[in-house]
């Protein structure tokens, strides 16, 4: 097990750079997803990790050594790939054998631990297939015993649930939670799914065109994005995102949303005139909040324990509203909604978070009229 | 959709293809049928000549001789200075060991080029290329000269070393479209798996690739067993003479020429090759597909 | 690798062979002296030759000859290379039409200083042996004579009631017997093939017309008039259809099996005295040999040229041993028995008197014609110029749009006595 | 630089074998047949330099360098696609599981195994004779076939026939690269209820498509490099009327007929060129129909 140590890490192809001074700690035993949309460059970096590609800057290290120049095999690391990538002219057995015959362990060992993740994987009866005789979540199962065999210092994973089936990439999503808690090495896993990050990371990396743009917990992700394009990327049904004009009154600023009354800003540090204010659709209330307006909805999504409302403004932007339970709402019909200001997210021009300095001040009745 | 309605399906559509398939089957039989008579009529042919009386060979387009001389044959193995059982072993040490030397340097190559980055990898396979397309008999004479001057000519050795140093650089460019194919996270795999290169080399590429190997390792034989413009410049000794050439003493342009014998031994110079294809056919037949691990 | 000699895999194939048949074991004599040589051949010629060889080295036990060999159409093939390579051997088998290109290009060493010495053929016909001479030097020695001969279907003759003077008739006598042999078999067999692509008919036409085709300093002395009337005379015969069918004609040198008068398809055809044999092998009906045509004139056309030389090479180190394997093939009477005249007429009297005894008829009939003819021929033309060997395919080549009707006699002899002179002249 | 050592090792060490043969072996008879394109050479005397004597000569008053350029090309318009057409077709037929396959496949290959022997020669002599088998097949169906081989305006195509009928090559590598292509895709192209045209252009091709390519570029330089068959059939002279005189037989028969290897060497540079030109065109728009999966560079 080993902590990972990313310095200044860069990646161009020729003139082309795709990746430039990163920087990240992994801790020791840590579950630590790598999201963004594809062509972000998470791939890259786990294959970078993995020593599948070259790094032209920086260094990267795992347990405290400098791996830039060791070759994969030598990494003491093992990677899931998104297509599995079984030996398809071996057997389970051999596939999962293949790996620990390399680096000559002893074959009374070899046939224990290929035997114990077996065991853990439930792939006994399946050890004398050929790849080409098992199904996906099979051949998942596979992949991923091929990986714990090794029993490496760190576990890489290449979008490895994209290929299976809803119901099956949640029963793996289970098993590879699991796995990881009875195993507790470090592993670093890469998803365009950011449900998949939610329900297993310790750590999210949020990437977007070769840059990080925020590590934390799944829960600091939800609750403080960093920026703009975190807040919408992290979070499902995805956030609303409304455009504010700001304009000072005396001490306070007042904000100005279509279709809503202006009202009272917290204190904000920043002089942009142009913010961008986020709420979850779940903060989104039908039927009221401390700033409310009116709107009409569009579509009705019940979905068992919540109901989803796409609401149209006046202004004609769609919110959406997340409802617990089962609510009578049909779409056509003309509804209050509104949002309690402590639910807001602020972002600034350049799209980075912004820090309320004092707890929202009582909404602006005083002021009037609305766009 | 129930699993019933699934399994219903299913089976329709099964009992359909079977339907098809036979129906299908039968006509493709029927075809195949008749295309294999063409396929087949000059080897009958050959066949013929090599049993027919001299004089029948020519002009005459039945295909059942008068008479069989089944002599060509017995005369025609001991009818040069050498019996054929020379230059039989000697094509099998030379095809032999050029296959071995083929499959190697090419796949070895072919690796490099289709797998493996490394700086000038372009330029390195345009200059092979280019030795594919220059025509033979231009580069005869400096070749020849090259080998008088290491003292090779007269020797199997212009025919076979060649040959473990890549030369014929058609198997490169088949291996490599073959190798290209498969899935790079295999290699991928079993460099975490730590494998070298060229442990993925013998335990990956090689494996998955069967079919370009068995298909390299016919055309390989066959065009190395025909071969006669290396041999007829190289080997000046008739005891060295390979089969090929050994049928180029039959004809005289002006004078007696033995056809009948010569199409005689062409058609026994023709079993070992059929033997091989029939024996390497089925790695072709036996390829694993791997692209469909998708 | 480095020790993987041939010796080693001949080691290997020799065990292995011998494990198959008890036939051949590599002899392994240790000789001091070594020479080459080099020939084309079928496989009786190959046999005797070897015989010849181990004949030879028997008698001198301290010269090693290496006998190598191959089919004619790739002898000149390896030739070129190893005359690229001055790898040639020491002896080499010459044909009358590379002969030139080869000692003009000084790839063959003189013969003249060893006439007398260490090569006795002062006996010898004088004229058969001038055959090798080029520019007054000897540079091959004559090993077989040979000359133009019209095989005739005697059968086919007889039964069209033709008795024509075969030493003396005109091309007058020869379209009016191949008029009588077309009209007796119904037009299945033509009196003659069609010999419009045949230089060496057109070569004694231009000799009966009184020029040569190539004069003395090598310049194309032939003219349009001589190439247009003769393929003019051969298109009268196309035209009167009593030659063979153009389809045929056009086929360039085909096999001896499938010229006219082997297959029946024609009574006549021009070949060479030493393929009399062959011919009546792949024969049922018994042949007859005539000359060349004459014109009305009478002149000679044809003459009598070696069919097969030996020549010395340039790279030929041990010209000792070479000239007594050379002398011994036209000397020694052992040689020469095992030689026979499977390469043609032998020019020494005294070889072809041993000879005569075993002949078989039809080399008989080939030794008769050859007596026959001796003072009935023209002279030997003077040698031709580098280039002649692309004038012969150019001639083909025009000569096949002549005989397909593509263009006019008169327009191709236009245009192959031009090509001929600008062939000559890049030659140069 | 110990990086680029270790980035490029085993990329050289793989090629070392290919490496000391083309550097010690190829190129130096490469190289020598160049400069002997700039010399006449009668393989007897001493090359002689003639700077662009040779190339002059060939573009400007060699009436038969353009009718062997005319002849090659004209058979390689005809048979490459001919050929691959009929390779293809087969080697789809073979490919589903019949039984005794492995028989067609050998009596298939035949043909090729006879190449370009003497055998065929004759026969083909037989068979394309004006009375021959094929114009008595042709008769049958109220034809009047032509006479093949000796009418300059037909004898190219009997050389396309046999270019047709030896499809043994690029049919077995049709084949190696048809059982790449993974049974499931035609099993759910079959449930979806695809054509079989469409299975075909969809799966078939495009997935053969790196196959494909190889058999293009390889049977385009074979086609113009070709010279057995011509030289055989045509009794090594490009006859009747130079209709079957190929680029390289020309080429030979000026090398070794002739004595002007350094003509004949000029005459292969601007083949090698032509070829040349060709595959790289084949290269560059490969891009846009030849995909390799998984390929990321």
């Amino acid at each position: 097990m080993a902590g990972l140590t990313l310095r200044n890490v860069g990646k161009s192809y020729g003139a082309l750079q795709i990746m430039q001074g990163l920087n990240l700690d992994i801790h020791d035993g840590e579950f630590l997803v790598l999201v963004g949309p594809s062509g972000c460059g998470k791939s890259t970096l786990l294959r970078m990790i993995a020593g599948l590609e070259d790094i032209t800057d920086g260094t990267i290290a795992i347990g405290g050594k400098v791996v830039n120049d060791l070759p994969a095999s030598r990494r003491e690391l093992s990677m899931v790939f998104q297509s599995y990538a079984l030996y398809p002219h071996m057997t389970v057995a051999k596939n999962l054998a293949f790996g620990l015959q390399n680096f000559r362990m002893p074959r009374s060992e070899v046939e224990r631990r290929v035997a114990e993740a077996a065991r853990i994987l439930q792939i006994e009866p399946l050890m004398d297939r050929k790849p080409r005789q098992l199904s996906g979540g099979q051949k998942q199962r596979v992949a991923i015993g091929r990986a714990i065999v090794r029993e490496p210092k760190l576990f890489l994973f290449d979008e490895p649930l994209s290929n299976l089936d809803a119901e099956l990439r949640v029963q793996m999503r289970a098993e590879l939670a699991s796995l990881y808690a009875r195993l507790g090495t470090t592993m670093i896993y890469v998803t365009h799914d950011q449900v998949e990050a939610m329900t297993m990371a310790s750590r999210i990396v949020v990437l977007r065109a070769g840059k990080i743009e925020q590590v934390g917990t799944p829960q600091e992700l939800y609750t403080r994005p960093q920026n703009l394009f975190v807040a919408g990327f992290i979070g499902s049904p995805k956030i609303n995102m409304l455009a504010a004009e700001v304009r000072a009154d005396g001490e306070r600023s007042l904000a100005r949303v279509a279709g809503f009354a202006d009202f009272a800003l917290p204190g904000l540090a920043t002089r942009d005139s142009r913010l961008t204010l986020c709420v979850r659709p779940g903060a989104l209330h039908v039927g009221g909040g401390e700033v409310a307006s009116e709107g009409t909805i569009r579509l009705v999504e019940y979905l068992g324990n919540e109901t989803l409302l796409h609401v149209a403004l006046a202004s004609g932007q769609v919110l959406l509203a997340s409802i617990y339970g089962q609510a009578s709402y049909r779409a056509g019909q003309t509804v209050p909604v509104g949002f309690d200001l402590a639910d807001l997210h602020y972002f600034d021009a350049s799209g980075q978070r912004l820090e309320p300095e004092m707890p929202a001040p009582v909404p602006a009745q005083a002021v009037s009229g609305s766009a | 959709m129930s699993l019933d309605d699934a399994t219903r399906l299913a089976h329709d559509l099964k009992l359909r293809r079977l339907r098809r398939e036979r129906n299908g089957r039968l006509m493709k039989h029927a075809f195949l049928i008749g295309v294999s008579c063409i396929m087949l009529y000059p080897l009958l042919w050959l066949l013929s000549a090599s049993l027919k009386p001299e004089n029948e060979i020519f002009g005459n387009i039945e295909l059942w001789p008068s008479a069989f001389q089944f002599q060509n044959y017995t005369k025609g193995w001991h009818a040069l200075p050498e019996s054929f059982t020379i230059f039989y072993v000697n094509s099998t040490i030379v095809t032999v060991l050029s296959v071995i030397g083929n499959l190697l340097s090419c796949s070895f190559a072919a690796y490099a080029f289709a797998r493996l980055r490394f700086t000038g990898r372009n330029f390195f396979f345009a200059l092979m290329m280019m030795t594919l397309m220059i025509p033979y008999h231009v580069v005869l004479i400096p070749q020849y000269v090259q080998f008088l001057q290491l003292g090779w000519v007269d020797t199997y050795l212009p025919l076979v070393v060649p040959r473990f140093l890549a030369s014929d650089t058609f198997f490169i460019f088949l291996m490599v479209q073959f190798f290209r194919q498969l899935p790079r996270e295999l290699d991928e795999a079993a460099m975490i798996d730590g494998c070298s290169p060229f442990k993925i080399y013998w335990a990956i590429i090689l494996p998955l690739s069967l079919p370009a190997m068995g298909t390299a390792a016919i055309f390989s034989f066959i065009w190395v067993w025909e071969d006669f413009l290396a041999p007829l410049i190289y080997l000046n000794d008739i005891k060295s003479y390979t089969v090929p050439l050994a049928l180029r003493l039959f004809l005289d342009q002006e004078g007696q020429s033995a056809y009948g014998q010569m199409f005689a031994m062409s058609v026994l110079s023709l079993v070992p090759v059929v033997i091989f294809f029939v024996l390497f056919q089925k790695l072709i037949v036996r390829g694993i597909a791997t692209s469909g691990m998708k | 690798m480095a020790d993987f000699t041939r010796r080693d895999l001949l080691r290997t194939a020799g065990a292995a062979a011998a494990a198959l048949s008890l036939a051949h074991a590599v002899p392994a004599r240790a000789a001091d002296r070594a020479i080459r040589l080099f020939w084309w051949g079928n496989p009786d010629r190959d046999k005797r030759t070897f015989e010849v060889i181990r004949s030879f080295q028997e008698s001198h036990p301290g010269i090693q000859v290496s006998g190598e060999t191959i089919g004619w159409s790739d002898y000149w093939t390896k030739m070129a290379t190893q005359t690229a390579g001055r790898n040639m051997p020491d002896l080499v088998q010459m044909d009358y039409r590379y002969l030139f290109e080869y000692v003009r290009r000084g790839a063959l060493k003189p013969l003249d200083d060893h006439i007398g010495k260490s090569l006795m053929i002062g006996t010898f016909d004088k004229a058969a042996v001038d055959g090798g001479r080029v520019d007054g030097k000897l540079y091959a020695l004559n090993i077989g004579s040979n000359s133009q001969v019209m095989v005739y279907n005697a059968k086919a003759f007889e039964a069209a009631g033709v008795k024509p003077d075969i030493y003396a008739w005109t091309y007058d006598d020869y379209a009016r017997v191949c008029e009588a042999v077309t009209a007796k078999s119904g037009g299945r067999m033509k009196g003659s093939d069609d010999l419009s692509l045949n230089i060496d008919m057109l070569e004694a036409w231009i000799r009966q017309n009184g020029r040569e085709f190539y004069d003395a300093d090598g310049k194309v002395a032939a003219t349009v008039e001589d190439a247009a009337t003769f393929w003019q005379y051969w298109a009268g015969l196309r035209k009167a259809g009593v030659v063979r069918d153009k389809n045929k004609t056009v086929l360039v040198s085909p096999p001896l099996s499938e010229t006219g008068i082997v297959t029946g398809e024609a009574a006549i055809g021009q070949h060479w005295s030493n393929q009399l044999v062959g011919i009546q092998a792949l024969m049922k009906d018994p042949i007859g040999a005539a000359m060349v045509p004459f014109m009305q004139n009478g002149k000679p056309g044809q003459f009598i040229k070696p069919s097969q030389f030996l020549s010395l090479s340039r790279d030929a180190k041990d010209v000792e041993a070479a000239m007594l394997l050379l002398n011994g093939w036209v000397t020694d009477p052992k040689l020469t028995a095992i030689l026979g005249m499977e390469r043609g007429i032998p020019c020494s009297p005294q070889v072809r008197a041993a000879l005569k005894p075993s002949l078989k008829p039809v080399e008989a009939l080939s030794i008769d014609f050859f007596q026959a003819i001796q003072d009935k021929v023209a002279p030997l033309p003077p040698p031709p110029p580098k280039g002649a060997g692309e004038v012969r395919e150019a001639f083909t080549r025009i000569g096949t749009e002549v005989v397909l009707d593509r263009t006019s006699p008169r327009q191709a002899a236009d245009m192959f006595i031009d090509e001929a002179g600008s062939i000559l002249e890049r030659a140069l | 630089m110990k990086r680029f050592i270790a980035r490029n090792a085993p990329g050289y060490i793989f090629l070392l074998p290919w490496f000391l043969g083309f550097f010690l072996l190829a190129l130096g008879p490469i190289l020598a047949s160049l400069y002997l394109s700039f010399t006449r050479y009668d393989m007897v005397n001493a090359p002689r330099w003639i700077g662009l004597g040779n190339y002059e000569y060939m573009f400007m008053r060699d009436r038969r360098f353009w009718k062997a350029l005319e002849v090659t090309f004209h058979y390689v318009v005809l048979a490459v696609p001919a050929r691959l057409v009929m390779a293809l077709a087969v080697a789809m037929l073979l490919d589903k599981g019949l039984r005794s396959i492995g028989l067609y496949r050998a009596i298939f290959y035949l043909p090729s195994l006879l190449g370009a022997s003497i055998a065929i020669a004759i026969l083909w002599r037989q068979l394309f004779d004006a009375n021959g088998v094929v114009n008595q097949a042709l008769a049958s169906l109220g034809i009047q076939g032509p006479e093949w081989l000796t009418n300059p305006d037909t004898s190219l195509y009997t050389l396309v026939v046999l270019a047709m009928w030896q499809f043994g090559s690029p049919m077995l590598i049709f084949l190696a690269g048809l059982r790449g292509i993974p049974r499931d895709l035609y099993e759910a192209a079959e449930i979806d209820g695809t054509p079989r045209w469409r299975q075909f252009t969809r799966i078939t091709l495009p997935l053969l498509a790196p196959v494909i390519f190889f058999n293009l570029v390889l049977q385009t330089i074979d086609a113009f490099k070709t010279f057995s068959s011509a030289f055989i059939i045509s009794n090594g002279t490009g006859a009747p009327a130079d209709s079957m005189l190929f680029y390289t037989v020309y080429l030979f028969n000026e090398a070794f007929k002739f004595f002007r290897m350094g003509y004949a060497s000029a005459l292969a540079w601007v083949l090698l060129i032509i070829i040349a030109i060709f595959t790289a065109a084949a290269f560059l728009t490969s891009k846009y129909w030849v995909h390799y999966e998984n390929e990321r560079d």
